[in-house]
């Protein structure tokens, strides 16, 4: 059942504008396995938004973005041809971080649930009218008829986060692309939402890539996660491998900034984020980095496995740091 | 919601009975025997009539208040009381010429609605491209366009050369059907009256007297509403709902088609709604090339004489007619937005 | 100010209206030089070239043609520039004003004034604008001065209407709440925080109305309440054209100088000002609707 | 970039065959007749009424003259009258006009038999006494009144003597039996068999059965009071007719169009057309444009049209046909308020408001018009310069009457005498208003301004220009200095004109305040004219009268109006008539 479902093979993302040129992506590579819940975690502006949403295609397709490497969905290249890419992405799902804003506010919800199966699978109206309402009841919604008839500006965020939820259920996907579906709900919705989904994983086996800056929700929920940070994944491994012994400067920093219940110790927190690459060496971290090495400012760290599955793009192995 | 429209409705008689005294205030600029050159529509005229007899006769010369309250007592009545300008009672006049002016109003808004949705989504998908400039410079060289030109000459190239679309309301044989006794007015409207008493012939050819009208009516309109259309839905397009949408599986089309326009089109009804008062006003230079009998020309006709009596009657009705499209548009708003109805 | 001139330049639109606008400034500017006066006491009367009630192509007298009863078109489109441009900037002056005062205080103070002044506002809304222009002008007779008062006094509700809905808009926001607490009176709140934050629209409104005013001119010209005859006005001059524009039997064209240059003259000016608005509201991105 | 080269080609496309089809006639349509059994005629003016007794303007009047007949018929062109409804023509010779030895004259109409109404009721003396005698009662003025009750107008005879002694007089004056209907003047009054030949324009006979039936004053005394000064909106018979002539009323949308159907019993015959449409359109630009197209057969041009139709294939145009109707500026000898004279007092701001009082100032004026150039500028050579108040070929005009031409010297030297020569010091500065629109008020004032100003530089006429209402208003408040109208006489007798113009007790005299000249110098003149029944002796005093009217320069005669019509080359049978835009549907056939 695991061979590989998501392959990402050196995906980068630029976008061209009339001054200089951003590169929101640089060298991207990551697999999602069927059945297997993966984080994808970092500050906000590293670049996992744009990951996701060059999977689906939601890229806009102006002349501006430059998009390169491959994304293999079961085999399918999905950058091919846009179209193309999004009638097999029917088999992915997405749902999105402000659940208010992406439902059409002049539809009903039942309307909006009812087109996934219309569309896809070309049912009639009542039968699809019923199927909508047994996948609200799945996202437990408890009085579906009465949701169904209302409008988003009806709904708490949380509702409609759950509703995302059975939109995206809709479609039976094998995989579900999560962009910090909880960001912008409070801790108790939070927490409503995350045991939904955990519950829906288990029932039906889809993947999920979960993209999230909360390393406590990906410790809690994912088995495989990787670190991005400016663009480009410095980390990746077992969720238990990376908490027990990060490797990367960036990792150790992000952990170390948890606030844990009952530990008095003060926080730590990283260096501020100043932008840009050293000159010569393209590991991003630089700048902020506290164990510089000597190698760090001639080459470019690349991937090094330092136990099975755990990776990382950094010049540990030195020993000694400059600083 | 309801409140509001009541408040509306409310405020309706207050309007109207100000505008009344405003305009029947203008009576006390003009001395009796300027008024009662209504009596005297030609030079030859004067040889038949003497005017201070007139005057006694249709007591142009009481005071002021005595004439508003003997008209205040006709329209309270329902005597909306005599046009001289037209030589009828102006309820019969009014009968007669608002449907007409309902009727252009209405294919001119249509024209300038749709023509907004349609040319404003090319123009917002070819965004910043060649078609998006050139429908948008071509509507707003529409607007600058003196009226009473552009319809001149749309009248002398689609009537006289090509006999397309002739001017007037009604062609001669389908205005003797409509005049007939067979024929029921239910409304006024020729083109709903023809199908209501399937008269097919007549329905075409009240449409084919609408074609030119209209469009010179709608010019001034287009580029604002295809303005409008086109930044609200380069707006809608940046919003979450329509990944939704895409991820959905739909095409561009179909989001373009179902999700968006929908959004989209919001503002646009407001807007055409505003312009309704700009159009009524406007119709009286594209009524008088196309010779067609709406209230613009007969207010203009009754303001030039001074006839007070068919101003008001007729300035009330045009503004009646003005504020009930405001609170039907602001209704439909209200229906076709759930955020505003459920709010 | 001069990068608020770049950025009206770099639109495609913007671009061509400033050109358009400034043209028609000059004109207006220079026009005792263009087009001398004939008696120097009513600069604004055309200059005539005899009473022949048959217009006549460009001679050495007059440079484009006489119109029918022998007014001088090219002396009628130099001034008429003038009278455009003025009637334009008084008329959209003072609208402006009343519009802003009267819109702006009266939904910045909210409640019952709010009502009332919408009422007022619905009512003034609801007048067909030429039609209430043409009972005026009959009534109080005919002239320039005239049409600006009556285009005011049905004008201004526009603008009231618009400042309304922006004050309604930026009355809300955090910087006014935090200015109110701080303890500046109401009045000084109004002209310091809210009116520069809603003016932009206003301006856009006004210059696309100042176009649009010749607009109405012309048809009032038409409808035969515009100008004293004889007076420089675009819409008069085109009026005079009106049974010329289907030429002679044969020859369509045969009239053609007595309505193409009053009808370049009018389209260029109120694209001008048109395009002048629609690039500052690109520039602003709001959604406003003239 | 697919939907952009779409519209891109599809413009260029419409303009390209826009532009050539405007150029070219290659569309324009040739051939059969549009709607061939209906004649189509576009007008300006909409009806204001169908009442005959209401109707005031000739345009409407139209539609009297071929819906109703008069007693007498006159045809334009042939001298004398011919009889109509009445069988045959009263003269002195036929014992049908008598004349007591008081003055008394009896005038006897033998009733033609046989003839139908609209209804198919048979024509009786009775109908012709009640259409009169409503005519007076209802009527605001009527020409009637003075010879057969003495007092211009009913309201003036009540005024007098009361209502009831009012009708006894009025219904002694016409009397009845059973083949014929008199009626009996106070004293002779030549001009009356011309008055009541108009061809059923103003005295048509009406129906009075039908008209009772519809509510019109029931022919009893009781009931005069609640028709006397009947205003229009009470008027039972403001949009019915019932007539006996060529053609009876089938519709009227008001402000719309009229539309008459072929009376087939009429006593003359059945007319050729068998329907009448008379459109109102407002701008003629647009009604030239649907006899282009031939939706329209016929239309009364004006000036600037005319070049539009002239050689315009499928069209005919009539040019030249004299209208009767004369257009004069008149002097105001007593301007009443200070809105047009300023401070009263000659000089750069003002005039004194007996200005025109001189005779010089007059006379000065009379000279510094310049005929020629207002023609064949103005006119375009369409008007003809009138020897005097009677019109170019209306009996007893006299072509060798003085008259005054243009002469800057004449006109100077008159000018220095006036005032003793302190107008030609001082100079004066006069506003005058014209009709808003009217083009040829507004050149005629600016041709005299400016000859003025070549005279003296310090004579200043100041021109402005009021809605018609104002204009109207201020003749009567007689505030106006110098008002353009004209005479349109409704007869050829030339009391028509002559009475008008220069007696004490018409329009002209009051309203421009030269009354007691008029009692004094005129009045015993037209009083002798109106009633000699003898050609020689009126022919004589005409004379006399138009050169009074020379000598007192009362007004300047600019122009009589000469008009055109254009009509499609399928109409035939049409005939001049006193006004362009009158047709005779009788005639009319379309081939």
């Amino acid at each position: 059942m695991n061979q590989d479902l998501l392959k990402i093979e050196h995906l980068s993302v630029s976008f061209k504008n009339s001054k200089d040129q951003t590169h929101a992506v640089r060298d991207l590579s990551l697999t999602v396995k069927g059945g297997e819940v993966v984080g994808l975690v970092g500050e906000s502006g590293s670049g996992k938004s744009v990951t996701a949403r060059s999977i689906v295609g939601l890229l806009s397709n102006s002349k501006k973005t430059a998009v390169s490497g491959r994304v293999l969905f079961k085999g399918q290249n999905l950058l091919m041809n846009q179209e193309r890419k999004r009638l097999n992405s029917q088999k992915i799902a997405m749902i999105f971080q402000d659940p208010l804003n992406s439902l059409n506010p002049v539809y009903t919800i039942g309307h909006q649930i009812r087109e996934v199966f219309m569309v896809r699978k070309k049912m009639g109206k009542a039968i699809a009218n019923a199927r909508a309402i047994d996948i609200l009841k799945k996202v437990d919604i408890q009085s579906p008829e009465t949701i169904a008839r209302q409008y988003p500006h009806q709904l708490s965020g949380g509702m409609c986060q759950r509703v995302m939820i059975a939109i995206a259920l809709a479609a039976e996907p094998e995989l579900l692309i999560a962009d910090e579906p909880t960001t912008a709900l409070d801790v108790t919705i939070q927490a409503q939402i995350l045991k939904l989904l955990y519950q829906l994983y288990t029932t039906t086996k889809t993947a999920i890539l979960f993209i999230t800056h909360d390393l406590g929700l990906v410790a809690q929920f994912c088995h495989f996660v990787a670190i991005m940070q400016e663009g480009q994944i410095v980390e990746k491994g077992r969720v238990s491998d990376i908490f027990k012994n990060p490797q990367h400067p960036y990792t150790k920093g992000l952990i170390n900034s948890i606030p844990v219940l009952g530990k008095k110790k003060r926080l730590n927190p990283m260096p501020l984020y100043q932008g840009g690459v050293h000159p010569n060496s393209s590991c991003s971290f630089f700048p902020r980095c506290t164990e510089i090495k000597r190698r760090c400012e001639k080459e470019t760290p690349e991937f090094i496995e330092i136990e099975p599955g755990h990776f990382v793009r950094c010049h540990i192995e030195d020993g000694v740091s400059l600083l | 919601m309801k409140k509001v429209i009541l408040k509306r409705i409310v405020s309706i008689p207050i309007i109207l009975f100000v505008l009344s005294i405003m305009i029947f205030s203008l009576v006390l600029f003009l001395s009796p025997s300027e008024r009662v050159a209504v009596f005297v529509s030609s030079s030859d005229a004067m040889q038949n009539v003497s005017l201070d007899e007139l005057i006694k006769r249709y007591g142009l010369d009481q005071p002021f208040y005595v004439q508003y309250k003997n008209w205040l007592q006709g329209i309270l009545t329902g005597k909306l009381g005599w046009s001289n300008s037209a030589g009828m009672p102006i309820s019969e006049a009014l009968a007669l010429r608002i449907p007409a002016t309902i009727e252009l109003l209405l294919t001119g808004q249509l024209i300038v609605f749709f023509g907004g949705i349609f040319l404003g989504t090319i123009a917002a998908r070819e965004h910043n491209r060649f078609s998006d400039h050139f429908i948008r410079i071509s509507t707003t060289i529409g607007i600058s366009l003196p009226e009473f030109v552009v319809s001149l000459f749309l009248l002398i190239l689609f009537y006289v050369r090509f006999d397309l679309f002739p001017p007037g309301r009604l062609g001669l044989a389908a205005t003797d059907v409509v005049y007939s006794d067979s024929f029921f007015n239910y409304t006024g409207l020729h083109l709903f009256d023809a199908l209501l008493n399937n008269r097919f012939d007549v329905f075409a050819d009240a449409l084919r007297h609408l074609v030119l009208p209209s469009i010179a009516y709608s010019l001034g309109g287009l580029a604002a509403t295809v303005r409008l259309m086109r930044s609200s839905l380069l707006e809608n397009l940046s919003k979450g709902y329509v990944d939704t949408a895409r991820i959905k599986g739909l095409s561009d089309k179909a989001v373009l088609n179902k999700h968006v326009r929908r959004n989209a089109m919001l503002p646009l009804i407001t807007f055409t709604g505003m312009r309704v008062p700009v159009l009524l006003s406007g119709s009286v230079v594209v009524e008088t090339i196309f010779d067609y009998p709406g209230m613009g020309l007969f207010i203009v006709t009754a303001a030039q004489g001074l006839d007070f009596p068919a101003i008001i009657a007729a300035s009330l009705a045009v503004s009646i007619i003005i504020i009930i499209s405001n609170l039907a548009v602001d209704v439909l708003y209200t229906i076709l937005n759930p955020v505003i109805r459920l709010g | 100010m001069p990068g608020f001139f770049k950025q009206i330049v770099k639109q495609p639109g913007g671009f061509i209206g400033l050109v358009l606008v400034l043209f028609w400034i000059c004109v207006a500017v220079l026009a005792p030089v263009l087009a001398p006066p004939q008696d120097s006491t009513d600069p604004y009367m055309i200059a005539r070239y005899g009473f022949s009630t048959l217009p006549k192509p460009a001679n050495e007298t007059s440079l484009l043609g006489t119109t029918s009863g022998g007014y001088d078109i090219f002396y009628g489109i130099v001034w008429g520039s003038r009278t455009a441009l003025i009637t334009g900037l008084i008329t959209v002056f003072f609208t402006s004003i009343i519009g802003v005062l009267f819109g702006g205080i009266c939904a910045y103070h909210g409640g019952s004034i709010d009502d009332i002044a919408m009422r007022v506002v619905d009512l003034f809304m609801s007048i067909p604008f030429l039609i209430a222009v043409i009972v005026m002008t009959t009534v109080l007779g005919k002239g320039l001065e005239k049409i600006i008062l009556a285009l005011i006094i049905f004008g201004w509700h526009r603008y009231a209407r618009m400042m309304r809905s922006e004050v309604l808009r930026v009355k809300k926001m955090e910087f006014v709440l935090a200015a109110r607490n701080m303890g500046a009176p109401p009045m000084r709140i109004f002209f310091q925080h809210i009116i520069p934050n809603s003016i932009y629209p206003i301006i856009i409104l006004m210059s696309i109305n100042i176009g649009r005013i010749v607009l109405i001119a012309a048809s009032l010209s038409f409808v035969g309440v515009g100008a004293e005859p004889g007076f420089a006005d675009w819409g008069q001059t085109l009026n005079f054209s009106r049974a010329w524009i289907s030429g002679i039997p044969g020859q369509p064209f045969y009239y053609w100088y007595t309505y193409t240059y009053a009808s370049i003259a009018i389209i260029t000016f109120v694209l001008g000002w048109t395009l002048l608005g629609d690039a500052l509201r690109d520039i602003y991105g709001g959604e406003i609707s003239t | 970039m697919k939907t952009t080269s779409k519209i891109a080609r599809f413009i260029m496309l419409s303009c390209f065959l826009m532009i050539i089809g405007a150029s070219t006639d290659v569309f324009s349509w040739t051939g059969e007749i549009k709607n061939p059994d209906v004649f189509v005629e576009a007008t300006r003016n909409s009806i204001e009424t169908l009442d005959p007794h209401f109707m005031l303007s000739t345009a409407t009047s139209c539609i009297a003259y071929n819906v109703f007949d008069s007693l007498l018929i006159s045809e334009t062109g042939e001298e004398g009258l011919s009889p109509g409804l009445s069988s045959r023509v009263p003269t002195i010779e036929n014992g049908l006009i008598r004349i007591q030895k008081d003055g008394k004259t009896s005038i006897t109409f033998p009733v033609r038999q046989g003839v139908k109404f609209h209804n198919g009721e048979v024509l009786r003396p009775e109908d012709i006494k009640y259409t009169f005698t409503r005519g007076i009662i209802v009527g605001a003025k009527s020409n009637l009144s003075l010879p057969l009750t003495g007092e211009g107008s009913f309201n003036q005879l009540i005024e007098k003597v009361g209502l009831e002694k009012a009708y006894q007089i009025l219904d002694a004056a016409i009397t009845t039996d059973k083949e014929s209907v008199s009626f009996h003047l106070l004293k002779p009054f030549s001009p009356f068999l011309d008055i009541i030949a108009d061809n059923g324009m103003a005295y048509g006979i009406m129906n009075k059965k039908w008209s009772v039936e519809q509510g019109a004053w029931p022919g009893t005394a009781e009931t005069v009071k609640d028709f006397v000064s009947l205003t229009t909106d009470k008027d039972a018979l403001h949009d019915k007719m019932m007539g006996t002539g060529a053609f009876k009323l089938q519709a009227w949308q008001k402000g719309e169009r009229l539309t008459l159907t072929r009376f087939d019993d009429y006593w003359q015959g059945k007319a050729k057309i068998s329907r009448v449409v008379r459109q109102v359109i407002a701008d003629n630009a647009v009604s030239v444009q649907y006899l282009k197209r031939g939706d329209v057969d016929f239309f009364a041009l004006s000036l600037s049209d005319l070049q539009q139709v002239e050689g315009y294939q499928g069209i005919r145009i009539v040019k030249n046909i004299p209208s009767a109707q004369l257009i004069k500026l008149n002097f105001n000898f007593a301007i009443q308020q200070d809105k047009y004279v300023g401070n009263g007092k000659l000089g750069n701001s003002g005039t004194p408001s007996d200005f025109f009082g001189d005779i010089d100032v007059r006379k000065g004026f009379c000279y510094a018009f310049d005929y020629e150039t207002f023609i064949n500028d103005v006119l375009l050579g369409a008007g003809q310069k009138p020897y005097g108040p009677v019109l170019i070929g209306f009996p007893t005009a006299n072509p060798e009457n003085p008259q005054y031409t243009f002469d800057l010297k004449k006109a100077e030297e008159h000018l220095k005498k006036a005032y003793g020569g302190s107008v030609w010091e001082q100079g004066f500065t006069l506003t005058v208003p014209y009709s808003a629109g009217s083009v040829h008020r507004q050149r005629a004032l600016e041709i005299l301004k400016a000859n003025l100003k070549r005279i003296n530089p310090k004579f200043n006429l100041e021109l402005t220009s009021l809605p018609w209402a104002a204009y109207v208003g201020a003749i009567n408040d007689k505030t106006i200095p110098i008002s353009i109208f004209g005479i349109l006489p409704k007869y050829q007798h030339p009391y028509a004109a002559l009475s008008y113009h220069m007696s004490s007790t018409e329009f002209y005299a009051e309203a421009k305040g030269y009354t007691d000249l008029a009692r004094k110098k005129y009045d015993p003149l037209i009083e002798e004219l109106a009633s000699s029944f003898d050609n020689r002796k009126v022919k004589e005093l005409s004379y006399e009268l138009q050169r009074l009217s020379y000598e007192d320069a009362l007004s300047i005669f600019h122009y009589q109006v000469i008009g055109q019509v254009a009509m499609r080359d399928w109409v035939k049978g049409y005939q001049i008539k006193p006004f362009p835009f009158l047709v005779d549907y009788f005639k009319v056939y379309k081939q």
